[in-house]
Parts: C-alpha cells; structure tokens; sequence
C-alpha cells in the first residue's frame, strides 16, 4: 500500500466508488458538475456518471439541501455541497429544522440517508466569511453527524461511511489539508463513524483535536518528544456522536489534557469535551482541562492578524507545558 | 370535459373526508383534548381534493402548517390521525409530531411542515426522485400565499424549473398569513404573477370549486408526467375559522360579513348542488356520505382516545436510525 | 413599588417607553403591527406610534434581519421580531454573517444598534420546530450578544439594555413565562448586560440557570431548604458576554456547581459554562461541575414525552444532591 | 435627451477609474501581492458607473463579492482601497475586510458581501431608514444574475415592493455564476421576468453601453426619490477576466470568442469613440484622463506598500463597540 493521494483526491474517490456501486447515490451542488468544484473535489465525476447524477444547481442553498432531503426521504441517497461552511448559514433551516428532525418529528416512518459535504476551516486570507469553523453548531443539533478529517487515509474512509450512512452527515473538509498527500488504500474501506483516533500515544498529557489541529497537535507533540514529554494525540475523527470513552481512557492514563479546536473558543466543542472530561475523570485530573482556540472575534481578512488568530503547533505546545507546569496530586 | 360520476363522488368524499376531520379536531381542541397548535383547514377542502385526486399513492406532495386536509385528502387514515393529533403513540408520527408534522409516507405525504416555505425544497427532492428513476411519478408542494414571500419558496421553484423536474406548485391563496392581509405583505393580487419568473406556466383557480381544482391539478401533473417541467396553481381560497384555533380571536383582522360570503360559496355545499342538479347523486346518496364517514370519525375518536400516550422509553426512539434510549440519557 | 406586570407586558413596556424617547427606534415583524404579535409582546405599539414605526413584515426572515442591519448601519435603532427562535435558523446567515460581523469586517466603520426579539422554549406541545432553545448557537458567535430573562423585572430592564446597547442583541423571550407576574417599575431602567444576578444567596451548592430554569433551579433550593441545604442561584441574564466572575466567585464560595438549561446537554452553553469553571476553579471543586438538561433528542410533541424531555426542579434537585452526594476534599 | 458635457466625462472617468484599479489589482494579484480571493470588476464598469453617477453620497448602496466597482463608482478612493486589498492598516476595513467586504459609509458603500445575495436584505434596510427619514435618499442593492436564486434575493425584493420603499435593484447579468452558465441555473433569459412577480417595473438596459444604463438608473432613482416604489434595471454585461483571480482557469466554461464578442463592445472605449465623434472630448483629452488616473493609481500603490500592516492589539478591536484586547484573549 504505496499509492498516494491528497486529502481532497481521497475524498473523491469515496464518492467516485460509491457511486460506481450504487446508483441511488448522486450528488449536487454549486459548479460541482463541468468544473468538478471550486476546490477539484468533485472533478471528473460528471464526466464519469453523467448530469443525471452529478448536478449542477442554481445558487440556492436552501435548495440545495431540500433537494437532498426530499430525495433522501424518496429512497435516494443523496451528496449535496455546499462550497463554503459559512454558507450552511444560509441553509441552516433546512439542516437543522428539516433534515434532521424528520425521522423523530415522522415518528421513524422517514429515513434521510444525506451526506452534505463542505469546506471548512481558515487560513486563506479569505476573510470573515469564508473562513470559520461552525462545527459545534451542528453538533448541537440532534438529528445530525458531523466528521472532519485529518488526513488523506480519513478523508476516504469517513466519506465512505458518510455516504454508507443512514443518518443525515455532514463532512467537514478543511480548506487548508486539501493537497495534504497520504497513503490510501485503493478499495472502497469505511472508517466507523463514532470511533476516536489515536493519532500517537503517549504517557504524560493528552491532546485531543481535529481537522487541521490534529496536524498541528502532531507538529507540537514531536517538538516536546525532544524534550523528553510523552504526548499522547487523540483525533476523534467524528465530532456528532463524539467519543468519549476514547478521550476518557486515554485522560484517566494521561492525568492531564488540552483540547485544541480552530474554532472560537467561547461555545466552541471544546467546552463540551472539557465538561464531559471533568465528569468522567475527576478525580484523574491533575490540572484543569486546557482548552487552546481562536479568540473571540470573526476571522480577520489580514494574513498577519489570521496567523495570530489561529491556534498552532506553538500555541498547543505552550498550552501542553502549561497543564504539565501543574504538580500531580 | 365532464367528469366521470366516479372521479366526481370521490372529490365530493374527500371534501367531506377533510371537513369532518377538521370541525371533529376543531371541537376536540375547544374542549382542550388536543395539544399544541391547531391550524384548521375548513374552506379549502376543494383544493386538496381537487389536487390529490390527480395523484398516485407513487406521487407525493409537501405540506404545510395547514397540514390535515392535505393528509386526508391524499389517503390519509383518520384513525391515525386523530390518534397523533391526540398524542397517541398509535398515531402516525407515534404521538412525536402532532399536527404540525402530520405525515404518512405510505401515502406519499412528506409531512406536514412548522417553518412556513420549507416543503417546497422538500417536493423539489422528491421530484428530483422521481425524474432520477424515471417511473413517471410526479410530487406536489402545497403552500400559502404568505409563504410565496420566503426564500425558500424562491429557491425551490426556480431549482424546479432549472432542472425541469416533475414538480407542482399548488399555491393555496387564502388571502391571510396568519392576521396579516395579503396586500400589506406584497405588492401583488394574484401569485400566479411569480410564475413568470421562474419559466412555468401559471393559472388561477377558483379554489372554492373542486371541478376547476381538479382540472387544472390534471393538466399540471400530466405536464409534470411528460417530462414537461413544473408548473403553479393558484387556488383563491379562504379559511373559516381563525389562523389557529377554532375562534376568531378578539381582533377583528377580518369583518364577518367577509366571511359570510367566502361561506356562502362552500366548496362542498355548492359541489353537493351541482352533483344533484345533474343527477350524479341524490340527497339522500349524499346524506348517505356524510353519516359513514361520520361514524368513521367518531370510530377514529374512541380509537384515539383509547389509545396509550408514548412511553417514556420512546423519547430518544428514531432520533437516529440506530438510536436506543439509554437510562443515562433519558432522565428521570 | 407594588406594581405588576407580566413577562410579556415589562417587556412591551420597555419597547414603548424606549419608543418614546427616541424617534430613531422602529419596530418591524410579522404579525406584530395591528395585531400586536403572535405573544402580545408587541401589543398597542402600532395604535401609539403609528405604521411608520411599528411595521407588519411578510414572511421574510432573512428580509426582517436584513431590514434592520441596513436600518441599523445607516443610524436608526431597529428592533425586529422573529417570532419563534427556531425560525431565527431561517435568516441565519443575516445573523450570524452579516449583523455580527459586519462591524469587524468594516474596521469598525459601521455600527449595528440591533435588537433582535424572539421567543424560545418548550412546553406549549408546539412540537420539534417551535420549542428549541438555540441559545448556545447564538453564544458562539462573536459580535453578538445574548439575554434571556427569567422574569418581569429583567425582561423589561434587559430589554431596555438591548435597545440602548450599540451592538447587535438577541433578546430572548421564554414562551412559558409570559405570562408570569411580577413587581415592575414604571420608569424606565437598565439591567446591565453582561452582569449575572444571584437570585438566592447560599453557602452549600451553586446552581446556575437561566430563562425558565433560573425558577425551577429556586424551586429546587427552596425544596432543598427543607432539608437545611443552602443553595445559591445564579441567573446570568445575560447568555453573551457571560459573567464568569460571579459564577466562579461563587463556586470558590461553594465548592459544587451545578449548570442546568433547557437546550440540549451536547454542545449547550453547560458546557462553555463547565469548562471555564473547572479551568478558573479547579482547586475549588469538590465534585465535577454537574449538568441537567435536556436529552439528546428533537423536542417531542407528546405532552408526556416533552415533561420527561424537559429538566425540572426535581431533576435539578437530584442534581444538586448528587454533587453533595461527593464527600468534601 | 443629451446628457450633459460634465455628467459624460464624469461617466467616462468613474469608468476608467475602475478600468486602472481593476487591471493593477489584478496585477498584484498576479504578482501574489494580494492575499485572498479576488473578483475583478473590468468589462462591467459601464453598470456601476452609470448607476452611481445617479446617486448622491447620501445615497447608499450595497455590493456583491465582485464589489471594488462599485465602491470606485461610489466614490471610494484609491489609497484606502489599495490599501485595503493589500491589507494594511490604512485600508477602508483596516485590513479586516479585504476584497470580499471592502466598504466606506461616508460615500455610502456598504460593503462588498462575501455571501451572495446577502445584500439586497441589506439595501432594503438602507432604503427603509431612508423613507423613515423622508430626506429624500434612495438605496441601490448591485447583484449578479446568479444571485437571483437566492432566496435572500426574492425576499428583499417582495420586502422592498410591499413597504414601497426607496430601493433600486440594479442586476449585473453576466450571464454567468462562477463556472456555470445562466441557462444551466435558470429557464429564463432574462432577470426582469422576476419583476411582476414583486410588483415593480423591470427594465432591460445594454450594460456596456453607460449612458443607457444612466438613464435607467435616473429614472429608477427618480422614481424612488418621489416614493414611488422600487424598480429592478437588469444590464446584460460580461466580465473579461475569470471568475476570480484574473487567467481563465484551464476549463473552458466560456469560449475565446465569446470573450472576444464581448471585449468588442468595450464601454469605455465605445464611449471614448463616442465621446470623440460628438466632439465632447478630444483624444487629448482622453489620454489626459488616463494619464492622470494612473498617477492616481501608482500614488496608491506606493502608498499601499508603504502602509503598516494591522499590529497584533488590532484583532480584537471592533469584534463590539467597547472590545479592546485582551492579553488572555490574543494568543501569543
Ligand atoms: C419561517 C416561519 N415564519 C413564520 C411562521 C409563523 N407562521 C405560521 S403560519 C404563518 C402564516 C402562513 O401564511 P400562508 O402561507 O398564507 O398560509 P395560511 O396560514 O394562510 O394557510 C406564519 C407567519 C412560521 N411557522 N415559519
Ligand atoms: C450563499 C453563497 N453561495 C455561494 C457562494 C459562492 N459564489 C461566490 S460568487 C458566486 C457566483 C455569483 O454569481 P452572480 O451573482 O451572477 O455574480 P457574478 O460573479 O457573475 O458577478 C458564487 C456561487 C457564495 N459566496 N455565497
Ligand atoms: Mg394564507
Ligand atoms: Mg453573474
């Protein structure tokens, strides 16, 4: 298993295999038929399957979504796009007050297998608006799964299983890993959604982060390894439902954990890993849960001002040693 | 074109089907035995039935808050209806949805909808659905006027027209969102003046005449059927009784004697004279209609209301399709 | 001061005495006009100031949020209404990307005095799409800010603050209290955002709670007393910015925290609230900060379903004996 | 009607003005002098120019991702939007903004829009102020073709002609959104087919001819300024460069002839010819104009290098009028 692929490579070949296998699957979107999508990830799939199943639609997210969702609750199996993640924004009724509440408010009758895909994520000087990370927004949301990958290997597995998925999903790709290269094997493989990665084990400290973090979490533990601390990297891959007898174990091990997001910190699902830690761990914690992320203001459209903005390797580093400074009980 | 006695006694039987349910709901919620919001249908049985008889049980619409006759008029049961009305865990959404979210897919109803315009992107999937699989199945989005003024609606029928799907907009023109004229919320008289700029054919109804409904909701879906695309229906139609509820509430957002005259059009009464004065059916065929079908509802009350409310180990049932209460998740 | 007014009247009461002093405050909705709102909220506004301030909307969302961000960025001082706060996901992107961010985006050039009101909650069987309270999306979201009163008196001076605040609010109503008495001043008067209110002193477990659950969490303590615990509650008021400071002071005080909220438990503001107690006063906690909320899961239209789905004096009251239940460190 | 000598070259020169801004941030652009996203304006000068040059400061308007036009239409001057790409701290956001939300109020822009459709909402809250005031200003919403499906268009649209307010939606149709063709996102041609279904006039004007889109946007605003209600002008334009950024990409979505057709009907050059034939200007006096302008420009992109990039203290200033930083807030 030598081949290689980038991160939005590996996600179009889960689609390209699931449809290939299934014909009750299709996608739609924004500029996702001729033009493949304003990122490539959708490139070649017209060209393989057709407009009638790789569709480009009218600027209408609200559309967009319903589309999936009435196709879904029709039997389909539907991938739809919305381009940026701050554009759920403009959909948002239809995510959070249709799809995922049909099969409750229906009583189970419905069954929405939708996976919506979106790029997520900033550090393309792209500004306020094409820059955030609104992932604990929809987990929030009952109804509903969330995933980001990390890698190329992630990205193909956990959209296989999005789309294998009978729930509605949302795959979070981040803008910045979409030429990040890995090894990926060439079969279709699903990666379980719910199920925590364990990125790098270590003995003194845990860190728990995805997407581009995950990477960033990576680049920090192998700074402090010279230093002889022992950082254990957990990415969970799946954010809605979150796993959190991984992060527990690994924290009732560690003593000690940072939660790292891109996101902002006030609200962010940092706050909701922190609180569940401290249930399911009290009395393991040698100091608070650290939580490192954006501050609180939109994403600044300045490179300078965004490069502080955002959470990285140095800051996770700082924010390692910062719960390691604490004596242990 | 004269209907057939067939086709004409069923639009009369829906019509009723959708009255009887609605004043039974509308009584059962005076007496303070149905929960939540109640928005009644009473007027525009004409519009429903005219526009379901078109359809297959293969075909499906969307609906709206205004969601019962819609269910009743496409085959809905009234058993399970009452029942989810009530809360029953017999109803068709096991007592989860109420009212405002009706629905029985085996009928082809996609649900009664609480966010006014979001059934329309829904129907655009369904009959996205429909044209991906090619079996000739066509989907209607019932809405109101209030609603042609969100975006959502917009989208919907412009998404239709763009992809030519198999789609009917069946616009049900009551003159009222909620206490709210029409004319102080757009600018227009006739809905069908949207239709235009989308790409579709437009044509206005009478909504009180279940025969004109008929015809039109006929050559829409067979449009729709031939591949032809989507087209919008206009019924001039009018509700009863109050937005929600079964009184007018103390302000007066509507005189009486508007009302009075809408009533005197009554779908179904002046259907009934038409149905007699030609000699489809006779008073007493007609009386006939309403006495079983009235002792159906009465039948579907002691259904529901003898029916068991959910219990408690059905709260986090079908959040997921793999969902399961667990005893730490569901509290005490 | 014996006067009483209910919820929803100390609320129209603000809206009409803030009216009255400004010219350049406006009010626009639907339904809220000649029929003074689906609440009553808005009740005689029209019939005192006219249809050129208080304006019956069609059903726009996103056009009403917009409506008032233009209004607002060229010098007025709207106030507009979304009925239920579930349809606040309708007009979203105007929220969430336009009004909170437009300041910032703009360099500070553009100012957006915005009040948004709407009404939250369950109780009333409304069903999956009319009962959510969505508060902790709100909360993420830098540039806004958040309130929620838990009765008359603050519902009439929060809302006065909202309308005098220079940034773009969200007043939340809690449906079930609107028709809940209390003392009310006549004259107009402020309650600072920003600042929580400590509705009952105690020495032994503090319970933070908001909107509805601020009364259920007094119901709960004064169950407790009974059995001589002494609870303290805190009712921040105030959602975005949260008042840290008097929750932390407090659990340094008491030692056990509980945070009890309508929303969901996943991702609700418990969480943001756990993590910055647990982070500011870690080695005060002599059990985890607890949570009672509502359960994974679309609120249920059954009557029976929605009172278990929903948190209750005695849950919180079990809560709260729970973390006692911990011995002291 | 003849427009004045002084109203022409006041065309001509918001033209070339975007003309040079456009072509050296394109420049820069190219250069990876400008970070993020950029959409250029050129090939669709004549629409804002000619709008704009209808307007008074007072009057404002709102934008699209494709928004430096219009704020050099409006009145925004080259220091402060060069900088502003650039992302300095002298730029019209501080370098908080950039290309996707560059704004001036005090020539009343209200900012580019990063998310399409999302102004028009905007401009009809412009437009309502506007009326409450009764100082006679208008609001003018900038749109493409594409955005018309957007729901946020159908509601401010409807929303504008309802409370008859003092709005012009002004549509730039260049027959493209992104990479898709307006027929594959629509089954009309033309945008003012939406204009009944609001209830305000529509009108079809050739966006690469200035003086026509002037005198539909006179009339438009006049209409506005007497409280007459909104009116929707719809300029059929083209843009020469890419989507973003300023190459075609390597898939063809358009054809070279196309763009040539359409570099053919050039609005500034046409008009330069025109200008020249009615004897308004001599070529002199043209070249004049250029020359001076691209001084303007050099000044600024000088100006722009120059300027301090935002300091770290700057993030979190004006997330809230009283924000100031905080050291626990700015991470290191
Ligand atoms: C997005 C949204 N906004 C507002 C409401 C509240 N509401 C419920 S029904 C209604 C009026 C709808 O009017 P119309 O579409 O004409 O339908 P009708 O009630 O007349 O049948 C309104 C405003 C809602 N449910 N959803
Ligand atoms: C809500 C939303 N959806 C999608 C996009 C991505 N996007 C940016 S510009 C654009 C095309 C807009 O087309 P049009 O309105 O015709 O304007 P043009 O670019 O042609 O000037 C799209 C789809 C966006 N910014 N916002
Ligand atoms: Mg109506
Ligand atoms: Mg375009």
């Amino acid at each position: 298993m030598t081949r290689k692929l980038t991160y939005g490579q590996a996600f179009n070949e889960a689609v390209r295999q699931a449809m290939a296998a299934d014909d009750d699957i299709f996608c739609a979107g924004e500029d996702i038929g001729a033009f493949g999508g304003v990122f490539q990830t959708y490139a070649g799939l017209q060209a393989e399957f057709g407009e009638r199943r790789v569709v480009d639609t009218p600027i209408s997210e609200q559309a967009i979504i319903g589309l999936g969702v009435g196709a879904a609750a029709s039997g389909l199996r539907p991938i739809v796009d919305i381009m940026f993640m701050d554009f759920l924004c403009v959909a948002f009724d239809q995510i959070v007050n249709q799809a995922a509440k049909i099969k409750y408010m229906f009583g189970g009758a419905a069954t929405i297998p939708l996976t919506i895909t979106t790029g997520g994520g900033a550090g393309l000087s792209a500004a306020a608006q094409h820059s955030q990370s609104l992932e604990a927004l929809l987990c929030h949301i009952p109804g509903l799964k969330v995933v980001q990958p990390s890698n190329p290997y992630d990205a193909k597995g956990l959209m296989t299983a999005c789309i294998r998925e009978d729930n509605p999903t949302i795959m979070v790709l981040h803008k910045r890993l979409l030429g990040m290269q890995g090894e990926v094997p060439e079969d279709a493989y699903e990666i379980p959604l719910g199920k925590a990665n364990i990125l790098r084990e270590g003995a003194d400290v845990t860190v728990v982060g995805w997407g581009r973090m995950a990477n960033e979490a990576l680049d920090a533990a192998e700074k402090l390894a010279a230093d002889g601390i022992d950082v254990e990297v957990i990415d969970p891959r799946t954010l809605q439902p979150f796993d959190t007898a991984t992060v527990v174990e690994s924290v009732r091990k560690t003593n000690r954990v940072v939660v790292v997001h891109e996101a902002v910190r006030f609200g962010g699902l940092g706050g909701e890993i922190a609180a569940q830690i401290q249930e399911e761990a009290f009395d393991y914690l040698d100091a608070p849960v650290a939580r490192i992320a954006a501050p609180f203001s939109p994403v600044p459209f300045s490179p300078v001002l965004e490069q502080i903005y955002l959470p990285s390797a140095d800051d996770i580093e700082a924010g390692i040693r910062g719960v390691l400074a604490r004596p242990g009980v | 074109m004269e209907l057939s006695t067939e086709v004409q006694m069923d639009l009369h039987r829906r019509m009723v089907r959708i009255r009887l349910f609605e004043e039974a709901a509308g009584k059962l919620a005076e007496a303070a035995k149905l929960p939540g919001f109640l928005h009644l249908y009473v007027g525009q049985e004409a519009v429903a039935s005219g526009v379901c008889a078109a359809l297959t049980d293969a075909d499906q619409i969307t609906s709206t808050h205004r969601g019962h006759g819609h269910l009743v008029a496409k085959g809905g049961q009234f058993n399970e209806m009452m029942a989810e009305l009530m809360a029953k865990s017999t109803g068709y959404n096991k007592g989860k949805g109420g009212s405002m979210h009706i629905s029985n897919l085996e009928v082809g109803m996609l649900g009664a909808n609480g966010i006014v315009g979001a059934g329309a992107p829904i129907a655009v999937g369904a009959g996205f659905a429909d044209k991906y699989r090619g079996e000739g199945n066509v989907a209607v989005a019932f809405f109101g006027d209030g609603s042609t003024n969100i975006g959502a609606f917009h989208e919907a029928a412009n998404m239709a027209c763009a992809l030519k799907l198999p789609v009917v907009f069946a616009c049900e023109n009551n003159e009222y969102g909620e206490f709210t004229a029409r004319e102080k919320t757009m600018a227009i008289t006739d809905i069908i003046d949207r239709a235009a700029g989308y790409g579709m054919p437009g044509v206005i109804v009478d909504g009180m005449d279940v025969v004109a409904v008929h015809e039109a909701a006929t050559e829409a879906v067979a449009r729709a059927r031939r591949g032809d695309g989507p087209s919008l229906i206009e019924a001039k139609t009018y509700r009863y009784y109050n937005h929600h509820g079964v009184q007018n509430l103390g302000l007066k957002y509507r005189t009486d004697d508007e009302v009075a005259e809408w009533r005197e059009r009554d779908p179904i009464f002046t259907f009934e004279e038409h149905l007699i004065a030609n000699g489809t059916a006779s008073r007493a065929d007609i009386d006939a209609i309403w006495a079983e079908l009235r002792a159906d509802i009465a039948t579907a009350i002691e259904f529901a209301e003898a029916s068991p409310v959910p219990t408690a180990d059905q709260l986090l049932v079908d959040v997921y399709t793999e969902m399961a209460p667990t005893a730490a998740e569901v509290p005490a």
